[in-house]
């Protein structure tokens, strides 16, 4: 099928079914096909999708004036469709998309807790990100909420959240979290259990809301890309590569090549850092010391070289709008490939270690499994998704620059296990490193920031990039005087979290912190 | 004939003979191919040692080159020529998923008791190093098609091939001090043809069925068609 | 012939205990004779106040119970009196009663086996009579008449006591039917539940062909030699063959009563369904009663010993005692999973006997003693800490109207002495050093590591592996009753029935449970006294003894040779004391840490925690359920209810688990089956038509005098 | 007198065994490429944890608080009746090795106990777990045991030490399976790697410390002791049986001060071992420690019917 032929043939489903499409032209290069549609279609127009095979993306509203704004995402062979439909501000109201796509589930519900927009026939009535942080009839995201918010002392627990029972003799309750023992982000999961044995896990996100989204009201380009790189602190070349994409296509303006170039090393070098990290912290977590200390030294040698060339070892603020920060000189450009080349011989010497270990492999192979369908069921991205035979990656489908430039192949597994997520991983890092090599190679003198050009007002942007984890969506739409009126990020992480209960089920209990590991979803991108 | 009677050497084949069967349980209870051959290499060396002790100790200058083909044989060529397309055809990754380890296992021990008492009525007619070793070696031969029947993966029925030839070996040195250097030298070429041989068949078996798995042999089964 | 006193005074007054229950509910008849009798001419005013005071309305009840359990308690203490009598005079009494039949008169015999037994039987008599009172005024008297349960427990002690002083076999058989009828009765006697009514059932109907297996046997003994006394039996010399049947036949019988598996099936059904402190008299006592014929019948009656026997009886000790232990695990019901517990430790006897008639045979007599001891002394404590722990779980009945486990918690805190006396239980079944469990069960595992004197390769062998097995049964006993004492008394309350639970009001309720728990301890720490005792009795029955030079002084346990092996429980405990209270007082001495400070438990900052979120019995056993998935019929399902999008959201997840025993399905409903069949078949007979009878008649007429002529 | 020696022996062995847990880190952190704390830091915790409040939850019973002294207490005991650096002593004669699982058992009975106590699910599932293991491991442990008693004909440590030492070198094939098979036990019950990881901070794959999650101060030291103690006397029960050599026979001071440096190069040599162990091996899942279990069981039963059939054979 021919790659637009998908969003006509669908345009003809939807007239069929009564559905009334008026196209809109989009803004300058912007990614997708925008449509809108009226909001008694929103329901059905998610009924035609799903037959027609679409991946749910992002959902998200937005607040103009006396009318939300909702917006869906769908995507299918790299083409993504942007729909949106408008309510009215009084008593807001719209069919669920979530009794038809699982994956809209979570994100419904958080609209519904930030802008108190009822999702009529949505199965899950209980909130997401409220918790008990504010009260029931108060909705942070509207416009007359004050951006400082209300701050309470203490947020009483919520002891009260309906979590899914077990019933039968014998079956119990873990609670784990949302502090937890190690140093990672807070979530609560709820596991029910006999024995050993998991019965049901519901997780219990959210204890990390910043209120990003409000707080980027208001803001000026550079801070707006300042607080995306703070969207989740190990993403942050990814988020703000997003945000910057969505306002510079808010503001027609484009980026030099050699920025363009940059970025992509940025965001190959964040990725290959984020994997080995993640490869050791799942060695880590089966008590293998040997594979988590050599993984922890290689990861720290390759921070050390980001942070001379790029003053940061996590590349934060490298990724400003109009371009990049710091520039790579022909003398670093040579120093990071010899450190790749370094690294690679360091990482087979590893790996081959690692493959005659069968203590190792004997608690990743057939763990934490991930059947294809559940994970086409909720969209599932990235690694996790490219492991159980998602084959989608946002930089070869869209090929925005600078990947137009480069050929690479993108790692797809069918196991949908751990030790598939784990060498999914390992076969990224071998990619980036190729990545990296061809785009230092195809560095050539010239600008690396182009001057900010001030946007219309109510221009907006939709940046689609694909992070280490996945893809990253963003949009924002811009107010007068060149401030943001609404950003919304969309971590992968989103994407991902809800199969984490489905890959643990007739898993044991012990074997549930690898599983998590091998899935890592980011808690603070979730949560806002 | 209690232990303490008996003299050094004695105790170390006997040791030694302990060892060897402890091998051939490592492999019974082995899934992962390269872990299967690094324990049967492991089998070799210890065979290499005894033939060396008892070319030490007997004074029988001919075991030490049975030792030395044994060190270059089954410790080093096999393994490696094994490892390497092991990892070659990327089989070093496949869980060889045992129905029930334990009760192989158990099965295993029980045979292991069984060549005893298959050999018991020996002990009256000669010396307890005789009986012991051949008791472990026919345990050694008895656990090596045990592994066969076990395992699904055809390296692994090579590599019980393999330990079978080791137990009879075992047998060779310490019962018959060495068997004539001529038969002993025929042998090893066997090995060294079967390995090569077998070497070539997984080529062909893997190329027809992609597959290594022999259950999987049972489709060219004609009655399947 | 003081002795011989004391023991029929046991037996009598256990009869009359049960004959004074039959008048409860009687005052008014009472009331009437007394005024017929003692009103005229009765001169005594103490007397009379003191009658008028006992048939007082409302004291009466309470009183004539109170009466009816001295009346028991009392026959404990003579049978234990008359036990402790015979063993120190290590002779035989015998005795005739002229009762039965006129030329067959009930042949008596008491010695140090008999002995024994009684001083088990006494034991727990005593403790059970302490308990009863408060215990059997829970029931209501409408429905569950004090006159039945007294009479027929009563007669059930009596039988007991009786089948030990039985010198023949009529005799015996009389005594041992007496003794199952009458716990038949009190099995049934919460008649309400059907599940009791079958349970009672099939008790009665396993009891019965256990005593026709019993009774074969001693007819095959009786059939080579002349007459049915037992010192008849002992004379009669058999071939290995038929010795081997009479000793199959008897294992069969006896090992029925003793629920040896896989003829143990009625036996969780039976004891739980009974009330509690009965329970604890059938599990405690009545299965060693069994033992205690299989004794009589193998050492003392069939004479030659062979080691087959022996390999018989260890094999079915080791399953018995790994089985019992591993369907105890997975009961939830505490009273179920008691009686299973019982499975075990009959197996543990069975196992050391079986060991014992190994030695015997292979002629190391003095080993055989060893292992005998070892049985008898596990006897001895299996019957104080099960009646322990059954009467316990009375308590725990009454005091939280449920029996199981998953539904209890906490108890710890409201129930403060009855958990102490229950966790001595759990420590002694868990064979914990310092408890008498931990003794018998070292005796055993001596007696498993002198095998190497044994010339048969297979025994060599096989005797480590049982020794293996039972060490796999003490460790997962111990399992067993941490999860029996973690899930009733500690933790959070599961049910607001163990939430509303309070310590027992009557505490005389406690006194029988702390003699017990008292015992236990003590015996624990001084195990000598009884080793010595049976000493005793080894002698009697086998002609052997162990050495007795110093190393069985008071301090010492060292039954194979001083330096072989010892172990000395009083030097443990003086060293348990020191470490602990050096550690204690060292660490408390700091005035500032000295106090505790108390906080909420860690619940990973989520803000509550909740009785749901702490394990319960079927989580516990979950790891055993997986790795011995084979030892039960397991039936689990997890049955999730979806919504949402294409199902994909859980709503509520259902668990359903049930863990059966292997013989229902394997052993006895192929026989039902095998029984209905065989009544069709007879029932194809029955056609109903009088000629056809009448023609069958004719047949067995023309047969019967074709036979004769 | 040798009382007092049998005495000191026990507090050498209880003061001892946190500088093995201590030089056991030290070899793990080299192994690792870690920088490694100091060989005291050990007695240094246990000291900062007994000069720490205790904090105990609000519904825990008095087997919470008593648990850690009788658990350690209990240990200790144990500890008294192994010999370290002399053989011979009265201590010894108190209990046989049977004696000794029964201590090991009291020990975890009430630990296990105490896991339930709090009424968490981690200390349920710790103990969950450690009965589980524990009663898989015994049998295992007995049969290698069983071995060494049948060989000396006694269950008395010191008595089997004797007579393997009066025996001079022997090489046996069942010592050489016992030996394999102790160690795999020693490990499963001391909670090590590949069974279980001392140093974990998952709380839902921990065993031994999800059962003690709630200990802290005084009560957590006594327990971080005793469990170190339990480690070292497996590793002393595995030297001085399988290589006695060098213990003291005698009492004399030359003897006693052979006997502990001999003792100190056995235990620093299997700590190396130990470590090395941990750092290549990567945890185990838990249902498969059944299997590594009765591979350790296989072993004790091979090491016995080798004993059976080849050393002492009629």
């Amino acid at each position: 099928m021919n790659a637009l032929n998908w969003t006509e043939t669908l345009r003809q489903q939807l007239e069929e079914a009564g559905i009334v499409v008026d196209q809109q032209e989009l803004t300058h290069s912007q990614p997708a096909v925008l449509w809108e549609i009226s909001a008694k279609d929103w329901h059905p127009l998610a009924e035609v999708s799903m037959l027609q095979g679409l991946r749910w993306s992002a959902g998200w509203a937005e607040q103009n004036g006396e009318q939300f704004t909702v917006h869906a995402l769908f995507e299918k062979q790299g083409i993504f469709l942007l729909v949106r439909t408008r309510i009215g501000c009084k008593k807001p109201e719209l069919p669920s998309q979530a009794s038809i796509y699982p994956a809209a589930s979570r994100s419904e519900r958080h609209t519904q807790d930030m802008f108190g927009i009822k999702f009529i026939g949505h199965p899950d009535k209980r909130p997401w990100t409220r918790h008990k942080a504010w009260d029931k009839h108060t909705h942070p995201l509207r416009k007359d909420f004050p951006a400082q918010g209300s701050p309470e002392n203490i947020t009483p627990p919520d002891m009260d959240y309906p979590f899914i029972r077990s019933h039968g003799a014998g079956t119990y309750e873990i609670p784990v979290g949302p502090v937890h023992a190690g140093i990672i982000e807070p979530g609560h999961f709820r596991f029910q259990a006999v024995g050993e044995l998991i019965l049901n896990l519901e997780e219990r996100l959210g204890y990390v809301h910043k209120g990003i989204e409000k707080i980027a009201e208001g803001r000026t380009p550079q801070a707006l890309a300042r607080l995306a790189g703070r969207v989740s602190g190990d993403t942050t070349v990814s988020h703000s590569w997003a945000a910057c994409m969505a306002m510079e296509q808010a503001a027609a303006l484009s980026i030099p090549g050699r920025a363009a170039l940059i970025r992509g090393i940025l965001a190959e070098r964040e990725r290959v850092a984020n994997h080995l990290g993640d490869i050791g912290a799942i060695c880590n977590d089966v008590a293998f010391v040997f594979a988590q200390m050599q993984f922890t030294r290689v990861r720290e040698n390759w921070l050390r070289t980001n942070a001379s060339v790029f003053g940061h070892r996590l590349l934060m603020d490298c990724v400003i709008p109009g371009g990049v920060k710091s520039d790579i000189s022909d003398s670093e450009g040579r120093l990071i490939k010899q450190d790749i080349i370094q690294l690679r011989k360091e990482l087979t010497d590893i790996i081959t270690a690692l493959d005659l270990n069968s203590s190792l492999e004997d608690r990743v192979y057939t763990a934490g499994f991930l059947p294809e369908h559940i994970a086409t069921a909720y969209g599932t991205v990235g690694y996790v998704g490219r492991a159980s035979g998602q084959d989608f990656d946002v930089r070869r489908d869209l090929a925005y620059p600078p990947y137009d430039q480069v050929k690479f192949k993108v790692a797809v597994e069918s196991q949908g296990d751990i030790a598939s997520r784990f060498w999914i991983r390992y076969k990224e890092i071998m990619a980036a490193l190729k990545l990296i090599e061809q785009f230092i190679d195809l560095l050539s003198p010239g600008e690396i920031l182009n001057d900010w050009q001030v946007p219309v007002a109510g221009s907006e942007g939709l940046g689609i990039v694909e992070g280490w984890r996945g893809e990253i969506v963003t949009f924002l739409r811009f107010d007068a005087d060149n401030k943001i009126s609404r950003f919304y990020p969309r971590d992968p992480s989103i994407l991902n979290w809800p199969v984490l209960e489905k890959l643990v089920l007739n898993n044991i209990v012990p074997d549930f912190p690898v599983c998590n590991k091998s899935l890592n979803g980011s808690y603070s991108g979730n949560d806002l | 004939m209690n232990i303490e009677q008996q003299d050094f050497y004695t105790q170390a084949i006997l040791s030694m003979a302990a060892l060897i069967g402890l091998a051939s349980f490592l492999m019974l209870g082995q899934g992962r191919l390269l872990r299967l051959i690094f324990v049967f290499a492991l089998q070799g060396l210890l065979l290499t040692l005894t033939a060396a002790l008892s070319a030490y100790s007997l004074d029988n200058h001919h075991l030490y080159i049975s030792a030395g083909l044994t060190l270059v044989l089954k410790v080093m060529f096999i393994p490696w020529m094994l490892r390497r397309q092991v990892l070659a055809m990327h089989m070093n990754r496949d869980v060889e998923a045992l129905e029930n380890k334990t009760l192989v296992m158990l099965g295993g021990a029980s045979l292991m008791v069984f060549s005893y008492y298959v050999l018991h009525p020996i002990v009256q007619s000669s010396s307890t190093i005789m009986v012991n070793a051949l008791a472990v070696s026919l345990s050694v031969v008895l656990l090596g098609m045990l592994l066969m029947i076990s395992h699904r993966q055809a390296v692994a029925h090579v590599v019980g091939f393999m330990s079978i030839e080791n137990g009879l070996f075992f047998a060779a040195i310490v019962a018959t001090n060495g068997m004539p250097m001529v038969v002993e030298l025929g042998i090893a070429f066997d090995v060294l043809v079967a390995a090569v041989l077998f070497g070539i068949f997984f080529f062909h078996i893997r190329t027809s069925i992609d597959s290594l798995d022999v259950d999987r042999l049972n489709r060219l089964n004609e009655i399947d068609q | 012939m003081m002795t011989m006193i004391l023991a029929y005074n046991a037996v009598l007054l256990s009869f009359a205990s049960g004959l004074l229950a039959l008048l409860s509910n009687q005052r008014a008849m009472l009331m009437a004779l007394s005024q017929r009798y003692l009103t005229s001419d009765f001169h005594y005013p103490r007397c009379r106040k003191f009658l008028d005071r006992i048939l007082e309305e409302n004291r009466h009840a309470s009183l004539h119970r109170r009466a009816v359990f001295v009346l028991l308690g009392l026959s404990g203490v003579f049978a234990v009196l008359a036990g402790l009598a015979v063993m120190m005079g290590q002779d035989s009494l015998t005795d005739q009663i002229g009762l039965g039949l006129p030329w067959l008169p009930w042949h008596v015999r008491f010695d140090g086996l008999s002995g024994f037994f009684y001083l088990i039987i006494g034991i727990g008599v005593i403790a059970v009579s302490l308990y009863g009172p408060a215990y059997v005024a829970f029931y209501q008297e409408s429905q569950n008449p004090f006159a039945v349960l007294g009479l027929f427990t009563g007669l059930f002690v009596g039988g007991m006591l009786l089948v030990l002083l039985a010198d023949d076999a009529f005799f015996f058989m009389i005594a041992w039917e007496l003794m199952s009828v009458a716990s038949y009765f009190l099995v049934a006697f919460q008649h309400e539940h059907s599940a009791n009514r079958r349970a009672a059932f099939i008790y009665l109907l396993m009891a019965q062909v256990g005593a026709l297996a019993i009774i074969l046997s001693f007819g095959v003994l009786a059939s080579f030699s002349d007459g049915f006394t037992f010192d008849a039996l002992r004379q009669a010399t058999l071939s290995p063959t038929w010795a081997s049947i009479a000793f199959v036949l008897a294992l069969l019988g006896f090992g029925m009563k003793a629920g040896i598996v896989p003829v143990h099936v009625w036996l969780p059904e039976a004891h739980p369904a009974a009330p509690s402190h009965i329970s604890a008299l059938m599990s405690g006592v009545m299965l060693k009663v069994a033992v205690y014929g299989l004794i009589r019948f193998c050492f003392d009656l069939l004479g030659e010993l062979q080691w087959q026997w022996g390999v018989v009886l260890l094999v079915l000790g080791t399953v018995s005692a790994v089985g019992g232990i591993l369907y105890a695990m997975m009961q939830p019901n505490l009273k179920r999973l008691l009686a299973y517990s019982s499975i075990e430790n009959i197996g543990i006897i069975f196992m050391v006997l079986g060991l014992s008639m190994i030695f015997m045979a292979n002629g190391h007599p003095q080993l055989a003693a060893l292992g005998f001891l070892a049985a008898l002394f596990h006897a001895f404590n299996h019957s104080l800490f099960k009646n322990l722990l059954f009467l316990g779980a009375g308590i725990l009945q009454h005091q939280t109207h449920d029996l199981n486990i998953d539904t209890m918690g906490g108890l710890i805190q409201r129930m403060p002495q009855t958990s102490f006396l229950f966790l001595v239980g759990c420590m002694s079944i868990s064979s914990l050093p310092l408890f008498n469990g931990f003794v018998s069960e070292w005796l055993a595992f001596q007696t498993a590591l002198q095998v190497d004197v044994l010339d048969n390769g297979v025994l060599r062998s096989l005797i480590p592996v049982s020794a293996a097995a039972l060490a796999l049964t003490a460790a997962l006993a111990a399992a067993c009753f941490v999860k029996v004492f973690g899930m009733i008394f500690l933790g959070l309350p599961r049910s607001r029935n163990s939430e509303k639970a309070q310590e027992v009001k009557d505490k005389s309720m406690l006194y029988g449970p702390a003699l017990l728990a008292g015992l236990c301890f003590f015996f624990g720490i001084f195990p000598n006294l009884i080793i010595n005792l049976l000493n005793g009795v080894a002698k009697q029955l086998l002609g052997q003894s162990l050495p007795n030079d110093t190393a069985l002084s008071w301090l010492w346990l060292a039954p194979v040779s001083a330096n072989k092996v010892s172990y000395s429980p009083p030097m443990v405990l003086v060293g348990v004391l020191i470490a602990g209270g050096i550690s204690f007082w060292y660490l408390r001495r700091n005035l500032e840490t000295k106090t505790m400070r108390r906080a909420a438990a860690w619940d990973c900052g989520f803000g509550g925690l909740t009785p749901r979120m702490q394990y319960s019995c079927s989580a516990f056993t979950m790891p055993f359920r997986r790795i011995f998935a084979r030892v039960w019929l397991i039936d689990e399902r997890v049955d999730k209810e979806m919504q949402g999008a294409m199902d994909m959201e859980v709503k509520a997840v259902h668990y359903h688990l049930q863990v059966q025993d292997h013989s229902w399905p394997r052993l006895y409903q192929p026989i039902t089956h095998g029984v209905n069949q065989l009544a069709k078949q007879v029932g194809r007979i029955q056609t109903g038509n009088i000629r056809v009878y009448l023609g069958y008649s004719f047949v067995t007429l023309i047969l019967m005098l074709w036979v004769i002529s | 007198m040798t009382w007092l020696l049998a005495i000191f022996q026990t507090l050498l062995f209880v003061a001892l065994a946190p500088l093995l847990a201590g030089w056991l880190k030290w070899c793990k952190c080299h192994l690792q490429n870690r920088q490694a704390p100091s060989l005291l830091q050990p007695y240094r915790e246990l000291l900062k944890l007994t000069r720490k409040q205790p904090v105990v939850a609000e519904h825990a019973s008095w087997i919470f608080t008593r648990a850690p002294y009788i658990i350690f207490s209990a240990t200790v005991l144990a500890a008294s009746i192994v010999p370290l650096i002399a053989v011979d002593l009265p201590t010894a004669a108190i209990a046989d090795v049977i004696v000794l699982v029964g201590f090991f058992a009291f020990a975890r009975f009430f630990l296990a106990l105490a896991g339930l106590d709090i009424g968490t699910a981690f200390g349920g599932m710790g103990s969950s777990r450690e009965m589980t293991i524990s009663s898989l491991a015994e049998p295992a442990m007995l049969m290698a045991i069983f071995t060494l008693t049948m060989t000396a004909s006694t269950t008395n440590l010191s008595f089997a030490i004797v007579h393997v030492l009066n025996e001079g070198l022997v090489l046996r094939p069942s010592f050489v399976f016992a030996l394999f098979a102790l160690m795999l036990v020693a490990i499963a019950e001391t909670g090590r790697i590949p069974v279980d990881n001392p140093d974990t901070h998952l709380e839902l794959t921990m065993i031994h410390e999800a059962m003690i999650l709630e200990y802290s101060g005084r009560h957590l030291a006594l327990i971080e002791w005793a469990s170190q103690v339990k480690l070292m006397l497996y590793g002393v029960l595995i030297a001085n049986i399988f290589f006695p050599w060098g213990i003291a026979q005698g009492f004399s001071i030359q003897a006693l001060a052979y006997g502990l440096l001999a003792i100190i190069v056995k235990l620093a040599l299997l700590a190396i071992l130990l470590s090395i162990s941990e750092t290549l091996l990567a945890k185990m899942r838990l249902f498969r420690v059944q299997e590594y279990l009765s591979f350790a069981y296989l072993l004790g039963l091979l090491g016995m019917l080798s004993h059976i059939i080849l050393e002492a054979s009629r």
